[in-house]
Formats: structure tokens, sequence, C-alpha cells
């Protein structure tokens, strides 16, 4: 009876455990008019904490959605700063040092607001689940995602070991902007 | 019930001339086409043979049940005349095959024969689900890159360099050629020459994913003077916007995500990760096939790609009735 | 053994001498086990030596292939050090001497000689894969570095996984020489482990040459 | 005589007393209660869980194929999307070849080798028993993946970059690769059981010479698996390991080669498909003899043709990569080896012509069945020949004609012999006939029904359309045909369903079947219906090639063999000559744990590589376990023994 119980149990979690990593999540128009990249426009806020965007389910946990996170990732040439995360003009990505805090929604604003000297604004020209995307992937850089959904090598030179065998770097806040670039 | 289907083969071509092997209208798929006519008529000869020998031998086979005694006898007989006959219907198997054998070989050479002078030479590139089409010319400056639609000159050889960008794909105009496979890390060749003016519809041939069922391509053969014209056409940057419609479209475009992946020459929309659009409103279909070139389709592709190809890698563009009505209006102009 | 024996005897007796008629034969006097082709376990681990080889013989095959698709081999990585890969090459040869031997007791059914080199062969088969373990290190190369370092460590590791399984079989027959139960068949086993060690001798051969002679010559 | 002779060799006994016979059953008897359940090792209790286990597989794959059906019968069809399409069509494929066909087949060998070569179990059945756990793990670990949303979605033979770790996020592709590795386990062992039976355990007499057609037929099979499954478990291990820890075998950026996976899974994959054929053969050839009251014309040739169909069939793989680029004058010497090995076939064909013609014959479902075997992989195999030419191929490869192809050659070469071979052997099985009259409307339905499906499919790929799409748009005509072909899928669909029905109700209303209802002439017709625990009695001695059919001269069984104590006879290679009274080990509940054990290394192995080194130390123990002698039966063992 008790044993009955304790494998519904498992079963229940692979279940869920599984369908979190296994759906293929195919983007669907936003429900009802315009929400690209609505967001907060400034981390800076008076008094109490304003809400939070919510973060949509099925991301985090979500194997497809990080490896399309990866997709874009070199698509929109984060590549060409941050350097397969290992950093370049822009803050490495596979550390534990969070300058604007490691939640996805910090991401999220990150991506969508821009940050001092170089990292530009995406507002307008990536959709809200397209960054959702970049945020789960950029998470499971620093092992922040699950093992099992993180992407593994791509089909490229191999640069460093893949975000599925990274091990988990305890975010914390600090580091600093990089110095403006000569413009 | 066989027979009966087997002709059904031939009416039914006519059904779809624009994908068929059956209806070849280049040399290599006649040649091909020549050779299946020679398989089916020595292979249906051979089946309804050996089915006739069958059905002679349940017919002179005595009968019997379960308590008739057993011909142990047998085991010391040589049994001359089933011997005989065995021996001589596997010998003419052998003969057959042998034949078949050399139709086949024969067959290869002609296709490898193909005369190439002053071919037309591609780099077709397959993408999860689209095809990407450069055509190159002397000077490289005259080079030019279209996606999803193949234009060819009548009578004159093509020789396409096959390339993959991610996974396997095959590359498949049965009325033109067979397929060949775009592998990664490799280049593959194909040579083909289309003999009659028409439009033909390719195909992706080798499972690649979710869309590979909508992973198709026009083929137009028209005559070389059009075709020259077409191509000179193709090698204009995008024209300035006319209308003021048009020119929001195109500030939509390149201010939104548009730009992120898509190229228009002629507009700081320069992404290299989806079909460039330079001229996209000349094209037949959009979405490698999947949907008619119209402005409506077009809209409707924009707001939810999803709903037609789920699983491509074109989100949905949320943006507000205007700006996509001014979008679509811009892309119209692309000719 | 004879109290043993004694204790079934009476239900032996019961079996009446097969009748006289000619329609009968009896067989109640063969063996109760046998060596080489007489074993069925003989037959059975030459399956799997088939099947082993096959695969130690279609991953060399992936070696060569793979070594066609690059232009320098190894790719970008130094060659393996040989030292510890030839220093197992010797031990492993060796082992095969008091291989030999277990078997020739077995069959003679010595039980102390069994026990003796069935120890030392246990012996011999840790110190190989303690050095295994050393040639590992000395490969210059990752498994997830190239498509090179993949295949030599699939290739080393396949034949350590042997080296393992071999070693374990022949602990529990060790232990069982000792402990008991024992019989007749018992003898065959030890001579049937000896058959896989010599397959596991013979297969590090061509390994060995593949792992590090062929980078240095192709 | 021929009738007479059967009687002769039935319980009781010839020389041993009643108590003496109550003794042997009950030595070789299971065990009762669900334990004994577990630790059977009878082999005809293995292969009769085996041969349901798969036919459950067969039919949660043919509603697989029915799903597919139902999305293609017409034209941009939205009953399912294309994630859940490419889930279901490579479990269909994946559950058919490695969970149904290939299992079946040494399933209904590991039960009639035995009693066709008269010993009284299999060689080494603890790993008989062990093969079977292992693969209902493998079964239930692959449906349960796909209802947990993890269902591999790549295809049944899952060709790279598609499968690797780029392109295939998640579990999925892992799970497939797994699946490989449950399955391959599981036919190896069973045809090394297999192999040492057909060489050891022979009946005394029973020559090389002697042997039964089915029983050479799973010989060669068994030695086809040994040598081509190999390719695919490195292949798998490669994808695994790939995925999970990194390497490149397949990254042509870092050295690796997509082209290397399809050399390796087609090295396996051209001999699978001789693998799940070949049986077929040995049982049509069982079938035929007793059907066409004569031995089968042509012995020598019947059986230099399986073995020379095993080597080509070694010798094919490239034709399944005419479209890539390999070279051109490689491809043109497989075009000749596949088509070469269309006369092996050929002559196992004429022969059989010859038998009926020659024969006197006895129109039951068997035989029907057989008959259907003739249309079907006859038309099967001139298709293959067309497939065989490169330029051809390069037009219908990977379309609905290759589809049909492969289905006509498996399901008329593999299936229809098999159904027949039900018919036949059920009442040897179970000791109940099957209705002769479901059986016909069981035959007719499913042989109408797999034409009307299957046949339109030639035309299919002639006009355009590709293997594996989701959907088709309507404008390219292909609508019709995918109609008719889905109402002969809901014909075969019926069928089936009346083989269930011919199966529940015989199994309890049945006629009571004699020994050997059909007249037949080999062994596993000389003992009751069903057979005993020991099988024989009294352990025949063969003096020819149809023992039941032909007179015997000089001793006819043989006495000696302990009734306290499994003792086999086993006996020379060639002349089967008795040799060792062998004794089996007792019933044991080891290899269920063990398969238990590897189960968990395996599914563990998926999450993290080092699950392979902690999940071995209960593998270990297990296997231990099982290895160790227990004192009573060695003390049972010390009494019987006698030096060699």
């Amino acid at each position: 009876m008790r044993s009955e119980r304790l494998l519904i149990a498992i079963a229940a979690v692979a279940l869920v455990a599984a369908c979190q990593r296994e759906t293929r999540t195919f983007t669907q128009p936003p429900a009802g008019g315009v929400t690209l990249n609505a967001v907060q426009l400034t981390p800076l806020h008076a008094g109490a904490e304003p809400p939070q965007p919510p973060v949509p389910n099925g991301y985090q946990q979500n194997a497809y959605a990080m490896s399309q996170g990866k997709r874009l990732f070199s698509a929109y040439n984060c590549n060409g700063c941050h350097a397969n995360g290992g950093g370049g003009s822009g803050p490495p990505l596979m550390d534990d040092v969070w300058i604007y805090g490691s939640d996805p929604q910090n991401i999220f604003a990150t991506i969508v607001e821009g940050r001092p000297n170089g990292m530009p604004s995406f507002r307008g020209r990536i959709p809200d689940d397209q960054i959702w995307q970049l945020v789960a992937y950029i998470r499971s850089m620093s092992g922040l995602a699950p093992s099992d959904a993180a992407p593994s090598r791509n089909d490229s030179l191999s640069t460093k070991v893949s975000e599925s065998r990274q091990d988990t770097q305890k975010p914390v806040q600090g580091g600093s902007e990089p110095a403006p670039s000569p413009q | 019930m066989l027979l009966a289907m087997l002709p059904m083969a031939t009416p039914l071509a006519g059904a779809a001339p624009f994908q068929n092997a059956l209806n070849p209208t280049g040399i290599q798929a006649a040649h091909i086409y020549t050779l299946w006519n020679v398989m089916l008529g020595v292979c249906t000869v051979v089946f309804v043979a050996t089915m006739i020998g069958l059905l002679i031998a349940l017919r002179r086979g005595g009968r019997g049940d379960e308590t008739t005694p057993a011909e142990v006898a047998r085991f010391g007989d040589p049994e001359r005349i089933a011997h005989r006959s065995v021996v001589a219907s596997v010998a003419i198997s052998i003969a057959l095959l042998l034949f078949l054998l050399a139709a086949s070989v024969f067959t290869d050479r002609a296709l490898a024969r193909l005369p190439l002078q002053n071919a037309l030479t591609l780099d077709i590139t397959a993408h999860q689900f689209w095809w990407e089409v450069q055509y190159n010319d002397d000077p490289p400056s005259r080079n030019f890159i279209t996606a999803n639609e193949l234009q060819i000159p009548v009578g004159r050889p093509v020789i396409a360099r096959l390339h993959s960008d991610d996974v396997i794909h095959s590359l498949w105009v049965p009325n033109l050629h067979g397929k060949k496979d775009l592998i990664p890390g490799e280049t593959s060749l194909i040579q083909f020459r289309a003999d009659k003016a028409g439009d033909y519809r390719g195909q992706c041939a080798e499972f690649c994913g979710w869309q590979h069922a909508w992973m198709a391509f026009n083929v137009k053969a028209l005559p070389p003077s059009d075709f020259e014209r077409w191509a000179e056409q193709q090698r204009h940057s995008a024209p300035e916007p006319a209308t003021d419609i048009a020119k929001r479209g195109r500030d939509v475009f390149e201010s939104g995500p548009c730009g992120m992946c898509h190229n228009i020459q002629g507009t700081n929309a320069h992404g290299q990760f989806a079909p460039d659009l330079t001229h996209v409103a000349s094209r037949p279909t959009l979405a490698a096939g999947r949907l008619p070139n119209t402005p409506e389709h077009m809209m409707a592709w924009i707001v939810n790609p999803q709903q037609f190809k789920p699983g491509a890698n074109m989100p949905a563009v949320p943006l507000s009735p205007d700006d996509l009505r001014a979008l679509v209006a811009y892309l119209q102009t692309l000719k | 053994m004879n109290d043993a024996r004694a204790a079934v005897e009476p239900r032996r007796r019961r079996q009446r001498p097969a009748p006289a008629d000619g329609t009968a034969l009896d067989v109640r006097e063969l063996p109760s086990y046998g060596f080489g082709d007489h074993s069925l376990m003989w037959w059975g681990t030459w399956g799997i030596i088939l099947i082993e080889g096959t695969v130690f013989a279609l991953a060399v095959m992936a070696y060569f292939y793979l070594r066609t698709r690059v232009a320098n081999w190894p790719a970008s990585v130094d060659y393996p050090g040989p030292l510890w890969g030839t220093i197992n090459l010797v031990i492993v040869l060796l082992s095969a001497i008091p291989n030999v031997w277990a078997k020739r007791a077995a069959e003679a059914r010595d039980l102390p000689d069994v026990r003796k080199w069935t120890w030392v062969l246990l012996a011999i088969a840790l110190a190989t894969i303690a050095v295994r373990f050393l040639e590992f290190k000395s490969l210059n190369v990752r498994w997830d570095s190239n498509a090179y370092g993949s295949i030599v460590w699939t290739l080393l590791g396949l034949h350590t996984v042997h080296l393992l399984t071999d070693a374990y079989d022949t602990a529990v027959l060790a232990v069982l020489l000792v402990t008991g139960p024992l019989e007749g068949k018992r003898f065959s086993d030890v001579a049937e482990n000896a058959l896989y060690w010599n397959f596991v001798v013979a297969a590090w051969v061509p390994i060995y040459a593949v792992i590090y002679i062929a980078p240095r010559v192709i | 005589m021929s009738t007479t002779a059967p009687e002769l060799r039935l319980p009781p006994s010839r020389h041993l007393t009643p108590p003496e016979v109550r003794e042997l059953e009950r030595t070789w008897s299971d065990r009762p209660g669900i334990l004994g359940w577990l630790a059977t090792v009878d082999h005809k209790h293995i292969a009769r869980r085996f041969i349901v286990t798969c036919f459950v597989f067969f039919l949660l794959g043919g509603l697989l194929a029915a799903a597919m059906r139902m999305q293609l019968a017409r034209p941009e069809n939205d009953l399912l999307g294309p994630d859940l399409y490419n889930q279901i069509f490579t479990m269909h494929g994946s559950t058919m070849m490695f969970l149904f066909a290939v299992p079946v087949m040494q399933a209904v060998a590991i039960y009639f080798v035995p009693l066709m070569v008269g010993a009284r179990n299999i060689a080494f059945p603890r790993t008989a028993a062990f093969s079977y756990w292992i693969l209902l793990a493998g079964g239930v670990f692959l449906f349960v993946g796909f209802v947990l949303n993890i269902g591999p979605d790549v295809g049944w033979f899952a060709y790279v970059p598609l499968s690797g770790p780029q392109y295939s996020p998640g579990k999925r592709a892992d799970w497939w690769a797994q699946m490989i590795t449950f399955t391959e386990v599981s036919a190896l062992l069973a045809s090394i059981c297999i192999i040492a039976t057909v060489f050891k355990l022979r009946a005394p007499g029973m020559t090389l010479t002697r042997i039964p057609l089915f029983v050479w037929a799973s010989l060669v099979t068994a030695f086809m698996i040994l040598f081509a499954m190999p390719a695919v478990m490195l292949a798998s291990t490669m994808l695994i390991m790939d995925r999970l820890i990194g390497t490149h075998f397949f990254n042509p950026a870092d050295g690796g080669d997509a082209l290397l996976w399809q050399h390796l899974f087609w090295f396996f994959g051209h001999p699978e498909v001789y693998i799940i054929f070949i049986p077929g053969l040995g049982m049509l050839s069982s079938i035929i003899a007793p059907f066409a009251r004569r031995p089968i014309y042509g012995y020598p040739a019947m059986v230099l043709s399986l073995i020379a169909t095993a080597f080509l069939g070694f010798a094919l793989w490239v034709h399944h990569m005419f479209a890539t680029n390999v070279a051109e004058l490689g491809k043109s010497f497989f075009t000749a080896a596949s088509m070469v090995i269309a006369i092996p076939t050929a002559i196992q064909i004429f022969c059989w012509i010859a038998t009926l013609w020659t024969g006197k014959l006895n129109f039951r479902t068997p035989l029907l069945y057989v008959l259907g075997f003739f249309f079907i992989l006859i038309l099967g195999g001139l298709t293959g020949v067309m497939l065989a030419s490169v330029s051809l191929d390069t037009q219908i490869h990977d379309t609905f004609f290759v589809v049909a192809h492969l289905h006509y050659v498996l399901i008329g070469g593999a299936v229809f012999p098999l159904f027949g071979a039900f018919y036949y052997w059920f009442p040897k099985m179970t000791g109940r006939m099957l209705s002769e009259r479901l059986g016909r409307w069981n035959f007719w339905l499913f042989f109408i029904g797999f034409n009307v499906a299957f046949f339109p499919m030639h035309i299919l790929g002639l006009e355009g359309m590709p293997r594996r799409v989701y959907t088709y748009p309507a404008e390219l005509g292909w609508g019709t045909l995918n109609l008719v072909s889905t109402l002969g899928a809901v014909t075969i669909a019926v069928s089936v369903l009346l083989f269930i029905l011919n199966v529940v109700v015989s199994l309890r209303r049945g006629a009571l079947a004699p020994d050997n209802p059909w007249g037949a002439g080999t062994l596993e017709w000389a003992t009751s219906s069903p057979p005993p625990a020991c099988n024989f009695v009294d352990v025949p001695i063969v003096h020819g090639r149809e023992p039941l059919w032909q007179p015997t001269r000089g001793p006819e069984y043989v006495t000696g063999l302990a009734t306290h104590a499994r003792e086999v006879l086993v006996t020379s290679v060639v002349d089967a000559l008795p040799d060792q009274r062998l004794m089996q080990p007792d019933s044991t509940i080891w290899p269920f744990v063990s398969s238990l054990a590897v189960s968990a290394m395996f599914v563990g192995s998926i999450f993290n590589p080092w699950a392979i080194v902690w999940g071995a130390i209960p593998v270990a123990i297990a296997l231990t376990a099982w290895f160790w002698p227990g004192r009573e039966e060695t003390r049972k063992a010390l009494a019987l023994e006698k030096a060699p």
C-alpha cells in the first residue's frame, strides 16, 4: 500500500520533470495586442518594490527553450562581446558573478534595457519569448539549469565544456561594468 | 489486385505533373524513367510467371490431410523433373538479374555523361526548414542569392554544389533528377538539366525534423532570355519605397525584429539567419512552399508562423495592425 | 564427497538397467562434465568472444575511418606516451604463461595448483588494471577534445572493461575454489576462464598497435 | 506407419515406472507461487512469455501505425502535430524492429529449437530467462518514456546530426539509444543459448544433415546476430557519449563524421532485415512439409541458401546510402551484391514450389499463410531489386515506395510466416486447436487489407511523396491513394482483432489437440501437447530427417538420465554421438534480479555517466549470486559426477 503510494509519487515527479524538460513549446502569438518586451523601463524605483513581470512557465527547465536560446545567442551575435560566455568586451557569463542579478527577470531586463558601457538595448528587436529562451540559456551557461535539460555540445569546434556538463556556479552579486569602450 | 493497380501508375502520373518521377522533364529523370520501365516490365513478367507456376503447382499437387502417409520415399528419389525445373528457373533468374544489373550500370553511366559546357553553377544550402540558393557568376560581383526558389534556363545544364547548415537534408526534384543528400561538413554535387519549360516542385527527402513535410521549393524552368531577365532583376538591390506606407513599412522592418534575421539588400537589415527577402514579392510561395505569396497570407504568416509551420524558427512577431499593414505593403514592393 | 554420494546412492539404484531388447541406449556411464568443445560453457565463452571481438574490430575500423577525415593525425595533440602501454603489453603477454598452467592444472583436476595459479592470475589482472589507469593519463588527449581523442579513449576503455570483468570473474572463482562448494564442473570453469583471459590478451596486441603505433606511422 | 510412429514415444515411459515419471516431472517443474513464476528456467515458459510480450509490442506498434494512417488519411490533416507524429513513427519503427520482429523470432526458436532437436531444455536456461527479462525491461522503458513525452522523435535509424547533441535537446534521443542497448543485450544472449543448444544438445543420431530447416534457420540467424548487433551497439554508445560526455564521433567540425553513423548503423541494419526474414523461411519449411505430406525438396540447397543469404547480408549495407556522396564505384559493387542476394531466396522459393507441386496438399490456415507469403514477399523482393539500382534508387529512396517495399518484405517475409507458424504450433504450445473458420477470415482480411494498405504506397512514392512527412498539400493529388491505404490499415486492424478473438476463444473452448494434429514428421510432435516440463520422458534417438515419418533402426530412446536431477544429454557437434550427462541448474530468481540491476544501471547512465560505475556494484552482486553454486545442488551433482 505505502509502496504503491511511493511509486505513484515517484511517477508523478518523473512526469512533471519530464514534461518541464521535454515539451517543445512552439512560440504562440502574445494573447491580445502588442506586448513586445513590456517590462519595467528601469531597474531603479522609488519606494516599494514594483511588481516584477511574471516569468513565463516552461522556459527555465525546458531543454528545447535552452537549445533555441543557444541558437539565438550566436544568431543575435551575443558572442561578439560575450564570446561563448567566456567574456570579451562584455562580462563573462559562465562565472558566478552577476552585476545586475541572476534572476530571470534581471537578465530579461538587461537584454531589453541594455546596460551602461556597451550592452545595447534590444527593446523591440527581439520578441519576448525569444528573450525568455535566451534568459534560460544564459542561466544554463553558469550551471543554473538542470543538467539533464541544459544544452550539450554543438557540432562545432569545441571551445568549452557544454552547458550540460558545467557545474553550478552559485550566483554572487558583484563585479563591475566593463570600462567604457573607446568609440 | 496488383495487376489492376499497376496501370494506375500512368493515369495518376498525370494528376500532379509538378512533382512526379513518372513525368520526367529533364534528361536525367528521363534516363531513370527508362530504367524504371525496364525494371517494371521485367519484374512484372517474373512476378506473373512465378504466380502462374505456383497456381499450377497448387492444381497439379494432389490433395491430402494429416492422415495421408507422408512420402518419405522421396528421400532416396533424385526427382529429376523437379531438379531440372528448379535449376532452369534459377538459371533464368540469374540471367534476368544480370540483365537488370547491366541496365542499371548503363543508366549510371548515362547520368554521369551529362554534357556540362557553359553550365549554370549554384550553391544550394539547406537549413531547417528552408533552402538558400546562390547563383554563381563571373565576376563574383554578379552573384546573387535567393531562397526557396530555383529558376533555371531550359536546355542549359545546372551544376549545384550542395551544403547543409545544420542536419542532413536531401534535395529532390523528381521531374528533373533523383535526390542527393546535403550533409553537414561535406559538399556533394548534383548535375541536371531541364528540357521542358514549366513549374516543378522539389522537396526535402531526408527526415530533418518537425517541418520536414513543409520544406519544399519551386523550380521554374524558363527560356534562356527570360532567365537572363529574371537573373538581372535579382541582382538589383531593393528599390526605395515610393509610398509613405511603404516607407513606414521599411522602418518597421529595419527597427523591428525582422532585420535581426532577414536580409534586404539596400536597407540596413542584414540578418543572415533566415531567407533573403530582397525580392520576396517575386516568389510564388512563402515559407518554403507552405503558403501562396499573397498579402493576406503574408500577414497571417508574420502574425503567427507557428500555426502554419510548428517548429520552424520564425517567431510570432507582434505588431500593431497599422505597422503590420505597412510592413506587408513594403514587402509587396520587393519584386 | 563419498558421504554425499552415499546419500543419493539409493535413488540411483532405483534406476533399473536398460531393457535388453536393444531399443534403449544407456548413457549413465557418460562423464558429467568435460573440457574444450565437450563443455557447453566453452561454446558460451566463444560466443561472448565472437561478440566482443566484433566490437573491437568495428571500433578499430572506426578509428581508421575517422583518420581519413582529417589532414593530420593525431589532430593538434601529442602522440600518446608509449611507456605504460608497453609495460602493460609485457605484463599481459607474460600472463599468458601462468594462464596456460592454470588451464593445465584444471584439466589435470589438481586443486592446489588450480588455486595457486588462479590467485596468481588475479594478481596479474589487478596489476594490469593499475597500469591501465596510468595509461589513460599518458594518452595526451581528452575524450572531448576531438574525434581522435574520442576513439582512442573508447578503444582503451573497451579493453579496460574487459580487464575489469575478467578480474572480477577470476576473483569470484578464486574465492569459490577456497570456500567451496566444489564439484568437477568448477575445473572446466577455470579452463574457460583461462580461455577468456587468452582472448583479453590477444585483443590487447592489435589495440595496443592501433593506439600507440598507428598514429606514429600513418 | 507415419501415423503410428508418434504414439510410440508418448508417456507413459517405455522404461520408467510411473513414480519415476512423476519424479522426473517434479524435478523439471517450477517451484509454486509468484517466486517460482519469476524463477522459471523452463525454455517453454520463457518463450511463451517472450512471444506474448512481443505480440503486445506488435499491437502497440500497430496502434501507432493506425494513428499515422489516420493523420495521413487526408491532406493537411491536423489530427497530430509534427512533434507527436515524429515521436509516433519513430516509436512504430523502433518497436516493430527491436521489440517485435527480432525477439519474437528468437522467442519461437527458444520454444521449438529444443523440442525439435529432442532436448530436455535449452542450453544456458538462466541466460535465456535473463534475455527475456531484459527485453521486457527495455520495452517497458521505451513506452514509459513515450508516455512521459520522452518518446524518441528522430526516426528508427536516428541519423546524426539530427539525433545528436545539438539538434535533439532533452533526453528523447538518449532514450532511443539506451533502448537499443537493452534489446541488443537480450538478442545477443538469446543467440548464444540457441547456438549452444543446436550444437550440443541434439538428440543422439540427429547429425548435421538431419537438423530440421527451422533449426538451421535459427542457427544461421543467431550467428548473424552475433556479428551484426555489435555494430549498432557501438554506434548507439558513440551517440550517447557524444550527447552526454561531449565526445566528437559525429561532429565534422572536430574530426568526426556524420556518415560514420550511417555506415555503422546499416552494417547492422541490413543484416537485421535478414535476421528477421531467415527464421520466417525456416517456419515456412516447417509448415510446407507436413501440409504437402512430403519432405521439403532440395534440403542441401535450402541449407546452403540460408547460409549464403547470411553471408551476403553483410555485403549490402551501403545500398541504404546511395543518395549520399560515397564513391560511385563502391555503389556499383553494392548494386551487384544487392541483386545477387535475390538468388538464394529464389532458390528456396523454387524448391518450395517444387515441393508443393509434387506433394499432396492439405489446405489449412497455416498453408494459406504460406501462399500469402509467396504473393507478398516475391513482390517485395522484386521492388528490392529495383531499389538495388543506384540510379533508380535516387528517385525512390526515402519515399513511400520504400515504405511499401520494406513492409512487403518484412510483413510478407516475417509476419505472414509467423502467423502461419502460430496456427501450426499453437496446438503444441497449448494443447488446443485454433478455430479454422476464424483462421480463414483472419488470413483473408489480413491479406487483402495488407495489399490495399501498402500497394498504393508504391505509386505515392513514384509520385513524389517522401516518407516521414506528417502531412502533405492537397494540390499534389496524393489524397485518394492515402485514403485507400488508410482503409487497408483498418482492414488489417479488424483481422488482427479476429486473431486475438480466435486465440482467446480457442484457449477456453478450442478442440483438444492430439500430440501430432498435422501428422508432421519432426520431433516436437513426438511428445504430448502441451509438452511435459521435461519435454521428453524418453529422450528420443533420431534415425532420419523426419524422425516421425521414417522407420527406426536400432535403439529408439535413451535411458540412464537421472530422474531426480535436471540431467540433459550433451552430444557431439557433427554426428550427435552421446558425450556427456550435464546437470542443468535449478530454477533461480537471480536472472530476474540481475535484469533489474542492469536496467537500473542503463537508465541511470542516461542522466549521469557515473551511474555506470555505481550501478555496476549491484549488477556484480546479482551476477555473483547467480553463479554461486548451492550446497544441495552441488551434493546432487557430486552424487551423479563422473570424470571425463
